[in-house]
C-alpha cells in the first residue's frame, strides 16, 4: 500500500463528464416525478420509462463501439447511476448495463448482446457465485429472460421462456428467484479468466448501485434540509438546533466522502483496474452506509411526517437499503478489502 | 435486587392457565391479518372480549368494570398479551386519557363513562399535536372559542392514532391566543361522532394507521370541558407523564425502561439466529458457523439487552435509537431475504425482518422525539441547563 | 430464550448492599486523590493503599466463609469493584479477588489463599487458554508471584520467585508477560471441570472489570458535566447546547444501561449460574464500550483541557480503553454471546 | 477527473531523488527520538536544514528565501516530508502567520522578517485562545491599552503551540472593551522575549507540548500592531480561513479535504494488518485468517479511504471522528498488545497503535472543534440558519 504515492487528486469533472451529468440529470428529473416512482410499485418497472432511458442511450453508451456502443468510462456510468438513484427510476438500468458488458467481453451471444444494446432484451446478473446449485434472488430477474451467472461451469447464459415471478420486498425492485437449473443455458466461457469477467462484473454493479445510493442519499438529505429549514418549533426554525443540523452536517459530509470514493473507483477502474481492485467494494460499503444514514436521518428530521406513505422520504427510506441489500452482506465486501490491504502491506 | 422467577401461587397459576385458554381463543390468525392489513393497532373482537372479563383495566374493582387483580396477575396478564403481538394501541391511549378524565372530568361524566371504558365500548384517542406544531405541543393552534354552555372548535390536529377506531378524543385547544403560550390551553374529551369532525386516514411505512382529524365549527359541550379553562397544560400533565413513564409502583413487576421497539428488534434478531442455523454460504458453509456473522450478531443481542434494562426515558431514548441502528445492520448481516415482504417466497418467518426495519423508525418519534428525551435527560439526569429560545415561553405562532 | 417469562426486574440495592456501596465509596473517594493515582504511574500499584484495601476485608470478603472470607455475593463485589473504578484505584483488586475464588474453588494451595485473604500475596489469572507454550499478557503480573494458568495440563498455579518486569502501558495497569514454563507449577485440577472452574473465573474477571469501568465511565462523564455546565461561550454555557448536551446525555443512558447489565448478571451469575452463562460478558461488552464512549465525549467536550495531561479526565480516557482492552478483544465474547443465542432459539 | 501518477520530467525526477537524499541525512532516528521526547512538533536542526534549501517556503522565489519550486516539486516535497514524519507544527503555524504578515504588517517590518522567515530563523506561533475562550476567538479578553507609540498588554492565551521555539506570537487582543464583540478587537506580532512574557509548557497525553502564554504588563511597539486598530476581526481571516482549508490551487495537487490524522490511523490500520499476518490466537490460528477480524479491520480501511477524500471542511470533520472511533475498534481487535508502549517488550511497531490512540482525541479540537465545523457545514453547505445566541454579537465577558 503506498500511502505517498505522488498522484494527482481531481475531482472536477471535464465539460463531457458534466454533460453526462446534466443530460442525464434533466432527463431523469423531468421523467420520473415521484407520482411515476408510486405507480410502478411493487414491481418496481415502468416500461415506458425504460424505452426513454433506451433512447437516451443510457443502455448502449457504455458498451464499446463494435458492439454499438459509444465506449463511454465508468466515470461516465457512475455519473448516469448517480442521478437515476437521485429520483429513484424504476428501471433495471443497473444491472443490464453492467449484464450487457460483460456479455460484450465474454464474446458469443452476438444477437443478444445487440437486442440488449437496443434495450429490446434485459439482462442482468446472478451476483452469488451458483454452488450446489442452489437458488438466489437475482436483482431485476422479475423483468430479464436473460441472466448471466458463475457456476463450476463456468459463465453461464441462461435464458427463460419468460421472466421468473416477482417477489414483493421493501425496495420495490423487480427482484426474482433464480434456479440455476431454469432455462436455455449456454456456457460462454471457463476458467479463471471467465471468473474473472464475473468478479469485474459483480464489482461493476457494486459500483454502479454505490452511485444510485449516492444521488438516493443526496435526495433523501434534500427533503431533511428544507424540512428542517422551513418547520418551526419554539420560534426558531428546527435546523438552527444544533440536534437537527450536526446529523444532517454529518450526512451531507458522508454523502460527499461517498460521491467521491464512487468517482474515485471508477477512475481506477477504468484507467487502472489492477492498481486498486477492491476500490469499487470500498465504494459500495461506505455509499450504502451514507445511504442509511441519509434515509434515516431525513426520515427523522420530519418527524412524523417522515414516517407516512404519502411523504417523498418513504421513498428513498425505502429503496436506500432495498436497493443496497440486493448486493448482499458488505460485511463480505468489507473482509475482501482488508485481503487486499493485507496483500498490500 | 430480585430478578428471580416470580412464585405463583395456586391462584395465579389457575389464572395465567385461564388467561392463557382465554387468548388462544381470541387471538387468532384472523386478527393477526387484521392488523398486518389495516395497522389499527386496535381489534374489535379482541377489545371487548378483554373487557368482558375485566383485563382491560385488570387492576380496577370488579365493580367498577375490572378484575381485581394483584399485581403479579398483572404482569401475567401483560407479558401473555405482549407474547401473543395482541394490537393495544388504541388501549394505550384509552389508558392515557382515563387517567385524565378521573382526574379532571365533571363527575357525571366520568361516571358514567367508567363501565363503558372497561367493557371496551368507549375508547379514547389524544389530539394533542397540530399539523405544524411537531414536538412542541404547548403551541397548539386550534381555536375553541365560548358560545353560551358550549364550545365551539376549528383547526386540525395530526397523529390522532385510532380516532377512526374512537368515541372521543383528548383534545387540546387554544382558548385564550392573548396568554402566554401554557396559559391559553384548555382541553376537551370531544364526541368523534360530532358533526364537523372529519377523520382522514394516514398511513406509515411501518404499517400502522393514524389520523389526521379536521374540527370545522364543531360544538362541544361545556361539560366535555377537562379541567378549567385556560388551565389546559395543567389537565394535559397527568396522562402525558404516564406516556413518560412516571408513577409506576417499584416492585420489579414492570419493565425497568421504557423500552421501545425492543420486542420487535428481539423478535428480529431471534428469527434471524434461527435463518442462520439452516442457511449455507454459496461456499457451503453454514451461516451460524461464521465467526464474523457471530461477532455482528452478538453485538445486537448486547444492544437489545442494554435497551431492556436501561432506565426511565434513557431506556426510551436507547432501545429506540439501538432498534434503529441495529436493525439495519441485522438486514445487512441476512441479505436480500431479509426484506422479502410477508407473504413473499422466501421470506423469513412472515417477512419479520422487513416488518421490523420498516416499523423501527417511527419509534424514535412516538410520544415525543428520541432529541426531546435526551433534552429531558439533560435538563434532569444531569441538570445541564436550557437554552432560552424565542418560543420557549411565548407563543410565536 | 424465554422473552416473556414473569421475572421480577428488581434492581433497587437492599440495605446490606447499600452499606457495601456506600463504605467502598467513601473509602476510595477518601483514599484516593487524583494526586495518588499520578504517583503511582506508570506501575499503577500503591503497596499502602493495598494494605488498606486489604484492611477493609476487600481481599476477603468474596471468599467463602471456610477460607476465611464473608462470602459476599457477587453482587457485592461489582458494587465494591465499580467504586474502584470511580477513582481508579492503583490496586490490583479484580484480578485478586477473582483469582482467589478460582483458587478457592479448586481446592489446594491452601496456605497460598490464606495469604491472599489477608493479601499478603497478590494472585492473578491469566485469561487467555495456554495454547503451545506461547506467552501471553497477564494482568497485574508484574505485581503477583502467583498466577493461575489453564492449558491443556489443566489449571495450574505458577508460582514464581519475584513477580514478572512491568511492561509500560496507556492505561498504567501492573501488565506483564506470562510464560507457561516460568516458575514453579502446580495443577490444581484438570478435566472439564477444572476447565468450567477457569471459564467462570475469566468471566467474573470480565464482569467484575465491566463494573470498574461503569465507575471509570462514571467519573468521566462527571467530569464532562462540571466543565458544561460551568464553561460558558456565547453567553451561554456550553452544556445549553444540543451539540454538547446531546452526546452526554448518550453517555449517561449508556453508563445507567451498563450498571444495569453488570448487576444483572452479577445477580444471575450468584443465584442461577446455568441460566444466562453468557450475561457476564454481555456486561463487560457493553460496559468497555460505555466506558470508551464517556471517556470521548467528556475529553472532548472539555476542549483543549480535555487533552491535557494535568487534566484529570487524562486519567480515566486512558484507562477507559487501558483497562478493557486487558479482556482482549470484546469481538471473541460478542461470539459467544450470539452462540449463546443460537443455542437458545 | 485525474487521479493518476504525475509523470515527472528529468529535472523534477532529480528533484525528487535530491529531497530524499537530503531528508535521509537529516531526519535522523535523533528528529524522532526528540519528538517524542518533546512533543514541539518542531526541530529547529531539521528546520534551518529545510530552510537552508529554500524549502519552507518552496513556492517563493529563490531572492525571497524560497526554491521557486513548481507545484509539482511542492507536491513532491511535501510527500516525502509527511512519508518521514517530519515534525512540522510549528512551521505550520509559521506559514499561517505569514499570509497575515504579509497582508497587514508594516512594510518594513515584513521586509525585514521575509529572509528569516524563509531561512527558519524567525518562526511564528498563534496566539488566539483565552483560557475561558474556548472555540469562541471573537471573545478574546486579554486588553491592548495605547501608551504613547506603544501597546500594553495584560493578560493570557491557552494553547499557543510553539511559542517556545517561536520568536513572535500572533496575538488577539482587546482594544475597545464597549465595542461590539467583533469591532474592539487588534492583532498584534509580539516578540516573545518581550519582559513580562511568560511562557509555560503544557502537555497533552497526545504526547504533545502546547503553552499557556502569560502577558504582564507587557510593552510592544506600534509598528508591531497589524492591521488598522479595533480592525483584529478583518486581519485575523487570513491565516484563519487558509487554516480552514480555502484558497488552495485547484489543479489536484493538494489533498481533497482537510484530513486530520488520517495519516496516523492509516499508519496503525497498516502496523495492526501486519501484525495479523504473523500473530496466531490461542486456538493456534493466524489472525488474518479470521472472518470477523477482515471483516471490522475491512470497516477501517473504508472510514480511512473515505477521509482522505471527503471534501474540505467536510472532510475535516470526518476523518477526525472516524479516526477517534476507528482506532478505538483497533485496538479492540489487536487486544493488550496494542496499547503496550513505545520501547515496552512486545510494543506493536514502536507502539504505534498506543501512539495512534492518545493522538487521536486532540484531532478533533485543533484549529476549532468538529462542532464548530459541524456548525459551519449546516450553514455554509446546507444553508441552515444560524442559531442566534446571546453572545454571537455582543462581547458578553
Amino acid at each position: 500500500m503506498e500511502r505517498f504515492e505522488l498522484r494527482r487528486q481531481d475531482f472536477r469533472l471535464d465539460d463531457d463528464q458534466q454533460a453526462v451529468r446534466e443530460g442525464f440529470g434533466d432527463f431523469f428529473t423531468k421523467q420520473v416525478p415521484s407520482s411515476l416512482v408510486r405507480d410502478a410499485q411493487p414491481l418496481g418497472f415502468d416500461a415506458d420509462l425504460w424505452q426513454r432511458v433506451v433512447a437516451m442511450g443510457a443502455t448502449s453508451m457504455g458498451l464499446p463501439e463494435e458492439a454499438g456502443g459509444d465506449g463511454a468510462t465508468l466515470v461516465d456510468l457512475v455519473l448516469v447511476a448517480e442521478e437515476l438513484g437521485r429520483v429513484v427510476a424504476p428501471v433495471p438500468l443497473v444491472s443490464h448495463v453492467v449484464a450487457s458488458r460483460l456479455l460484450a467481453r465474454a464474446g458469443g451471444a452476438g444477437e443478444l448482446l445487440a437486442a440488449a444494446a437496443e434495450g429490446e432484451r434485459v439482462v442482468t446478473l446472478a451476483l452469488q457465485p451458483g454452488v450446489g446449485g442452489n437458488r438466489q434472488l437475482v436483482p431485476d430477474a422479475a423483468v430479464a429472460r436473460d441472466v448471466l451467472a458463475w457456476s463450476a461451469e463456468g459463465l453461464t447464459l441462461h435464458t427463460l421462456p419468460e421472466p421468473a415471478a416477482h417477489v414483493p420486498n421493501q425496495g420495490s425492485t423487480p427482484l426474482a428467484w433464480f434456479d440455476p437449473a431454469a432455462g436455455e443455458r449456454t456456457v460462454l466461457a471457463a476458467g479463471p479468466g471467465a471468473e474473472a469477467l464475473f468478479r469485474t462484473a459483480v464489482a461493476e454493479w457494486k459500483l454502479l448501485t454505490g452511485a444510485a445510493l449516492v444521488g438516493i442519499a443526496e435526495s433523501a438529505l434534500q427533503l431533511g434540509v428544507e424540512f428542517a429549514k422551513s418547520r418551526r418549533t419554539l420560534g426558531v426554525a428546527i435546523g438552527a438546533l444544533q440536534g437537527v443540523a450536526f446529523p444532517l452536517a454529518d450526512v451531507v459530509s458522508e454523502i460527499s466522502g461517498a460521491r467521491n470514493l464512487v468517482r474515485k473507483a471508477a477512475w481506477y477502474a477504468e484507467h487502472e483496474p489492477a492498481t486498486r481492485p477492491d476500490l469499487p467494494l470500498v465504494a459500495f460499503v461506505h455509499a450504502a452506509r451514507a445511504a442509511t444514514e441519509a434515509a434515516w436521518v431525513s426520515a427523522h428530521t420530519q418527524g412524523g411526517l417522515g414516517f407516512t406513505v404519502e411523504a417523498d422520504i418513504s421513498l428513498f427510506f425505502l429503496r436506500a437499503k432495498g436497493w443496497s441489500v440486493l448486493g448482499g452482506d458488505p460485511g463480505a465486501d468489507r473482509r475482501h478489502i482488508a485481503a487486499a490491504l493485507l496483500a498490500a502491506v | 435486587m430480585d430478578l428471580g422467577t416470580v412464585e405463583l401461587t395456586p391462584e395465579q397459576e389457575a389464572f395465567r392457565q385461564e388467561v392463557r385458554a382465554f387468548l388462544d381463543e381470541i387471538v387468532t390468525e384472523e386478527v393477526h391479518e387484521h392488523e398486518r392489513r389495516t395497522g389499527d393497532g386496535f381489534h374489535v373482537g379482541v377489545h371487548l372480549a378483554l373487557g368482558s372479563r375485566g383485563w382491560l383495566f385488570p387492576e380496577w374493582p370488579v365493580a367498577d368494570g375490572g378484575a381485581g387483580l394483584d399485581r403479579v396477575c398483572q404482569r401475567v396478564l401483560a407479558l401473555e398479551l405482549a407474547r401473543r403481538h395482541v394490537p393495544m394501541v388504541t388501549h394505550s391511549t384509552t389508558g392515557l386519557v382515563w387517567a385524565a378524565v378521573e382526574l379532571s372530568a365533571d363527575p357525571e361524566l366520568a361516571a358514567r363513562l367508567k363501565p363503558e371504558v372497561a367493557a371496551g365500548r368507549v375508547r379514547f384517542c389524544l389530539g394533542y399535536s397540530d399539523p405544524e406544531g411537531g414536538s412542541d405541543i404547548a403551541g397548539a393552534t386550534l381555536r375553541a372559542v365560548r358560545d353560551g354552555d358550549e364550545w365551539v372548535l376549528n383547526g386540525s390536529k395530526l397523529w390522532t392514532t385510532g380516532a377512526h377506531n374512537c368515541q372521543y378524543t383528548f383534545l387540546i385547544t387554544r382558548t385564550d391566543p392573548e396568554a402566554p403560550k401554557h396559559k391559553g390551553l384548555t382541553m376537551f374529551l370531544v364526541p368523534l361522532d360530532s358533526p364537523g369532525v372529519e377523520i382522514q386516514a394516514i398511513h406509515t411505512y411501518g404499517g400502522e394507521r393514524t389520523n389526521a382529524v379536521y374540527y370545522t365549527d364543531v360544538h362541544v359541550s361545556d361539560t366535555h370541558r377537562m379541567g378549567d379553562v385556560n388551565a389546559g397544560w395543567a389537565t394535559l400533565q397527568g396522562p402525558l407523564s404516564a406516556e413518560h413513564g412516571a408513577g409506576r409502583p417499584d416492585d420489579g413487576l414492570s419493565d425497568v425502561g421504557m423500552a421501545m421497539g425492543t420486542r420487535e428488534f428481539e423478535a428480529a434478531i431471534d428469527a434471524a439466529a434461527r435463518w442462520a442455523k439452516h442457511t449455507t454460504r454459496p461456499d457451503g458453509t453454514l451461516v451460524a458457523d461464521d465467526p464474523a456473522f457471530l461477532d455482528r450478531l452478538g453485538a445486537l443481542v448486547v444492544e437489545a439487552e442494554a435497551s431492556r434494562v436501561t432506565p426511565g426515558p434513557m431506556g426510551r431514548v436507547k432501545s429506540s435509537l439501538s432498534y434503529i441502528a441495529g436493525i439495519a445492520e441485522l438486514v445487512d448481516l441476512v441479505g436480500p431475504e431479509a426484506l422479502l415482504a410477508h407473504g413473499a417466497d422466501g421470506a423469513i418467518e412472515g417477512g419479520v425482518l422487513d416488518y421490523a426495519h420498516r416499523f423501527a423508525q417511527g419509534t424514535a418519534t412516538y410520544g415525543g422525539t428520541t432529541e426531546v428525551f435526551k433534552g429531558m435527560i439533560a435538563q434532569h439526569v444531569l441538570g445541564l441547563p436550557r437554552l432560552n429560545l424565542p418560543g420557549s415561553k411565548q407563543w410565536v405562532r
